[in-house]
């Protein structure tokens, strides 16, 4: 069964109640708004006709902040979505190297310039190249899981997608072939309403994603995706859990598409304004902002300069990729295959 | 007089097809909203239920596309991007090409998908694919791949018709870049037909798709310097009008074929197979090819892209030589 | 929940108690022996060097003819799989069409020479034609109830599969779709233990197979696949129940595949000859016979007049498909493309 | 001296491989009991974890191999029989084929699909296909298919020591069908590199697999009437050996390509197009191409089977014809 986790109402609260470090909270709040401002200026930059294509995480960045700071940095891999600039982020990429991947600039270590924006890839940060393609990455993510099974390494692998993408025949056989070797994966969804125009009742017939685990026997949870905390409180134990051999957990972060599907995209035509509306009140970012204000955990200023701190970030980091160097032409006719050196 | 874009007539021969026949409905991701390039917009008001969004999963749209078309109906079935339709090749390889065959015509399947394809968008590696090889290799299957709105409507309508499973290959890059009058244009409403669209004496370049305009305009060029191209719009990829290729390659003893997708085993690699051996004695020059380099995908920045595509300059410059041969 | 269904402990037994009449249970012992016979001897006539491949269903045959017979002959559709000779049977296949599919024979039904054994298909009989490939007609089963929907046939459609293909991509996106759009579909599961070497718990992480629809909030049941009675009392039902818009079904008949895999196959190598002896006791066949004489249901002599009948048609199919005419090598190039007439 | 069958070959180079390297590992179904085609005998015994039974799901059987080939490991994944590659077809073609493309070689994939392919053996339509063609259109993947078993022991070594993705294709009909003393026989160690196994100055067959086999007795006969014809064993199909190709096709100026697949988009279109685009001038004849006829797949029945499949008497006849152009 899935186990719901919402933020317990709380009377006097204290730092200890959040079972995270003021450097940790500090964190998430600087990733979550380093994300979202990247993504503004990135919209910005295509409505100037400066960058074609833009697809971006708003509304998803405590659910990919808070699985990610669940991780070990440079030890567990990721296999992440499009919409994953969060956890990217955390993973240690910089403002730069984000702006760089927008544009499609030759030093991109993502793509370099041969992959669409938001299409993540670094090997030595542990983040598993990417498609287009939906959900071939869950199968990714089990084989490399395999591997350090097979190897004894204690790795786990966290792969994410969206809800609409858990309808494809891989995310099936990710799943039974986890959870038949009881693998170190974790199979975080981030559920934000909207396959494009579909919404999520058009191809999940049952309450949460997190009900798919149940054909597969594999432990599941739902959590609210706009709860930073909350998500990492629930990411964290599935991930040490995996790490001990507990096999592979399947969670599903309720979260929501702030924005439309991408820079391509009228959200008019389908999505009624008054949910939308709804939706905003419960920003992740405001959310936290407000909460470990009212909590007295950071003083307003504290908060104000990680604002002004991100937002220097974003504007050298836009300027400055603008002017990096673009692909060669002849480019496209590197790396087709590996030479063994 | 009805000027129209390629958009214009695939959705305007949706719903006349629709309206004519109730057994049409259409099923893929996001018709119901008139999908990501609006083919489709304004029929799930008009239709209803017989519009239909389908979950994220290709081979579900194909193969439940089979067992409607098995049960009677005509499913007309939207890869979104045709990048995504490989997850469906084993539904289309395994089962739909073989329906008619294994049964001896007893089961059919009249069912078309369609599916926006090429490069030329931005789309990167995995919006700008060109599929047509891979099911142009499966007999059993039929393969369209127009390039003016007047055939999109005719062929549209005609892969409607046909009783086997149609793959309707719609360019991207020409969705909203090509219009014309369909009243009074040529257009072909038989499967399997290519058309000569220019005559020209000097040597004939064979085309389809974007890359058949490109070829066109570039036969333009040519004709300013005294060179006149034949061009051969094939229409139909698969199965090939092969009576068309070899006249016109006859017709001028120099072939050039441009396709945009990567070269090595690509359509025309075929094409010039067929002219090597059936047309060996008219040729004055070898068969020369442009397509897109041997590389796994498009890429995504602008320079490589254009790099990697085909256009109007590198086909007049490959047809200047061949006719200097 | 996947609801268990086991033959109650029974005194004193009257035909009421099987809620067939005595003409449906003598059909169902004809059936079930009609296709452990022809298998039989297609086996003979593979050991004689008549036929390059049989592939059987012996020890499924209840769980086959017990579905098979809760379905309107002629209406409802089925998508069944190389093992559902019984289930064939019941729909009107007779004993030499059969074997003209056995040999490959012009005359054919099902594959005209050009298809393998035990690939079935039948348009009038609404049998749908099958390839090789596993699991690949559980999609077209959910097109076909789709289409059947939306012409609001009363139309249902059973579909079979063993429980190895339970592991691909196309079962997820079958039993997906027919979810969401509640549709008038059996996806019926035959566990006989194996994947040709491999024992179920290689590839199903849950206790059942019926557990699988439980990601997809569709009702199952497990039940007793060496039953015919039990299987035609837990199919109809559900067939019953899809009917009346109920929606689709999943049901898991545990039977055991009594033979190697197929001709081609030796199964000592992976199979404990003890496992397999404590199957044969539970031989649908014996089973069936010894409960309804016991039950005297049937007398003797009746049940051996069935048995006479029996071995009677398999010996004239199997002379009479002999002797028909063999395709031509030119057929191999017919019916590429449907012509319109 | 060793004489060994294509089957003895592959297990034995399996096991050594395994033996010598502890990332190499085997996935596929009922690889634990040995296959069907008993490929992997003995290796579970012997290896225990490292030869993996996977679930009934292809598109998993590549897909793991691929995460598991980008940590460091080298799978070997086996495909029972290559007609249920398809549903693979989008984990290679969409993944496998671009991992070093898109991250400009700093991720790979050491990783080998192993396929047992071809016809000739009652197996109908979804156990006798060629797959060739489709993965021979995909750059960024290598396919080969040796003849020998010799050739089969070194370049399934290669093939694993390989960093990209290689389809490994065995054709069912030769695996016991075919001896060879592998100590003594000419092994091709690289990739991507043909052979000429049969000189000849009269006319060049082109093939591979069983129809290099049927070839090359076909060249016998031919011999005793006088014809002297070239054999080339193309061994890779992808990235094909063009320098080899052309050198072949020039040195007798007729070239007959074969192949089992069906003829239409098949490899032979691409082979004869190379040729007629390079060479020229040197041709004397029409291309020809031996190859299945183009329906959906190989039919069951032995009558329709033998007709389907290309022998040494269609080669021997068309080569006559050739000869005698
Ligand atoms: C196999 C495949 N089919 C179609 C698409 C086109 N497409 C891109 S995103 C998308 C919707 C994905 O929805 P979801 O999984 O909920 O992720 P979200 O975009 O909402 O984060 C679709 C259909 C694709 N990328 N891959
Ligand atoms: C997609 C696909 N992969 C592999 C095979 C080869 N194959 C034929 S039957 C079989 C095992 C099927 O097991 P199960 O589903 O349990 O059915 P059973 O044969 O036990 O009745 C396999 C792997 C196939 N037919 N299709
Ligand atoms: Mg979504
Ligand atoms: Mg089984």
């Amino acid at each position: 069964m899935a186990a719901t986790r919402t933020p317990k109402t709380r009377s006097k609260v204290t730092i200890d109640d959040y079972l995270l470090s003021e450097h940790q909270l500090e964190e998430m709040y600087y990733y979550m708004l380093l994300a979202r401002r990247l993504n503004e200026r990135m919209l910005a930059m295509n409505r100037q006709g400066r960058a074609p294509f833009v697809i971006a995480g708003a509304g998803q960045e405590a659910a990919q902040v808070g699985a990610a700071m669940a991780l070990r940095k440079g030890e567990d891999y990721v296999a992440p979505y499009y919409r994953d600039l969060g956890v990217n982020l955390v993973l240690g990429m910089t403002a730069r190297e984000a702006m760089l991947n927008l544009l499609g600039k030759r030093d991109d270590p993502n793509g370099h310039g041969k992959q669409m924006p938001a299409h993540w890839g670094h090997r030595e940060r542990k983040v598993v190249t990417q498609s287009s393609v939906v959900t071939t990455q869950f199968l990714h993510a089990t084989g490399i899981a395999l591997a350090a099974k097979l190897r004894k390494d204690p790795v786990v692998v966290l792969t994410s997608c969206g809800e609409g993408s858990t309808s494809k025949g891989d995310f099936h056989e990710s799943l039974n072939f986890a959870a038949v070797h009881k693998l170190p994966v974790i199979f975080f969804v981030e559920n934000n309403g909207y396959a494009i125009t579909e919404s999520t009742e058009k191809s999940l017939p049952v309450e949460n994603v997190a009900d798919r685990a149940r054909g597969y026997g594999i432990q599941s949870a739902v959590v609210d995706g706009m709860d930073c905390v909350a998500v990492y409180q629930t990411v964290r134990p599935a991930v040490d859990q995996a790490r001990r051999g507990g096999g592979p957990f399947l969670i599903e972060a309720r979260c929501y598409r702030l924005w439309p599907h991408s820079s391509d995209d009228d959200d008019t035509r389908y999505r009624p304004k008054k949910e939308l509306d709804e939706w905003i009140k419960k920003d992740p970012l405001t959310l936290f902002r407000g909460r470990v204000e009212s909590d007295g955990i950071f003083p307003k200023e504290d908060l104000d300069e990680i604002e002004q701190r991100v937002a220097e970030e974003v504007r050298d980091a836009a300027q400055w990729a603008m002017m990096q160097p673009d692909p060669e032409p002849e480019d496209a006719l590197t790396f087709v295959y590996k030479e063994l050196d | 007089m009805a000027t129209m874009t390629v958009i214009e007539a695939v959705r305007s021969t949706l719903d006349e097809e629709m309206a004519r026949d109730d057994r049409i409905f259409l099923l893929g991701e996001d018709v119901e909203a008139g999908g990501v390039f609006r083919a489709t917009d304004g029929l799930h008001a008009k239709y209803g239920e017989r519009v239909i969004d389908s979950p994220l999963a290709e081979s579900s749209i194909i193969g439940i596309s089979i067992g409607a078309a098995h049960y009677g109906l005509r499913p007309v079935a939207e890869i979104q991007f045709a990048d995504f339709i490989h997850s469906g090749f084993d539904q289309l390889c395994s089962e739909a090409s073989r329906w008619s065959y294994r049964t001896n015509g007893d089961s059919f399947l009249p069912m078309v998908v369609r599916a926006p394809w090429g490069g030329g968008v931005h789309g990167g590696q995995h919006h700008s694919q060109s599929i047509e090889a891979y099911y142009s290799h499966m007999p059993g299957i039929k393969v369209v791949a127009p390039a003016f709105p007047a055939d999109f409507r005719s062929l549209l309508k005609a892969s409607i018709l046909d009783p086997n499973p149609v793959l309707f290959l719609e360019h991207k890059r020409i969705y909203r870049l090509i219009k014309q009058d369909v009243d009074n244009a040529p257009a072909e409403t038989q499967l399997s037909r290519a058309r000569i669209t220019r005559p020209g004496a000097d040597l004939t370049i064979i085309a389809y798709g974007f890359m058949l305009h490109e070829s066109l305009s570039a036969a333009e060029t040519l004709a300013g310097e005294g060179i006149d191209c034949m061009v051969v719009d094939l229409l139909t990829l698969n199965p090939l009008d092969t009576e068309t290729i070899l006249e016109s390659a006859k017709a001028t003893g120099k072939v050039l074929v441009v396709h945009e997708d990567t070269l090595t085993g690509g359509l025309g690699g075929e094409i010039s197979a067929i002219i090597a051996e059936h047309a060996f004695e008219y040729l004055d020059a070898p068969i020369r090819r442009i397509a897109g380099p041997d590389v796994p995908a498009m890429p995504y920045h602008h320079a490589m892209e254009e790099f990697f595509m085909p256009n109007r300059e590198k086909i007049a410059a490959a047809a200047r030589d061949l006719a200097a041969y």
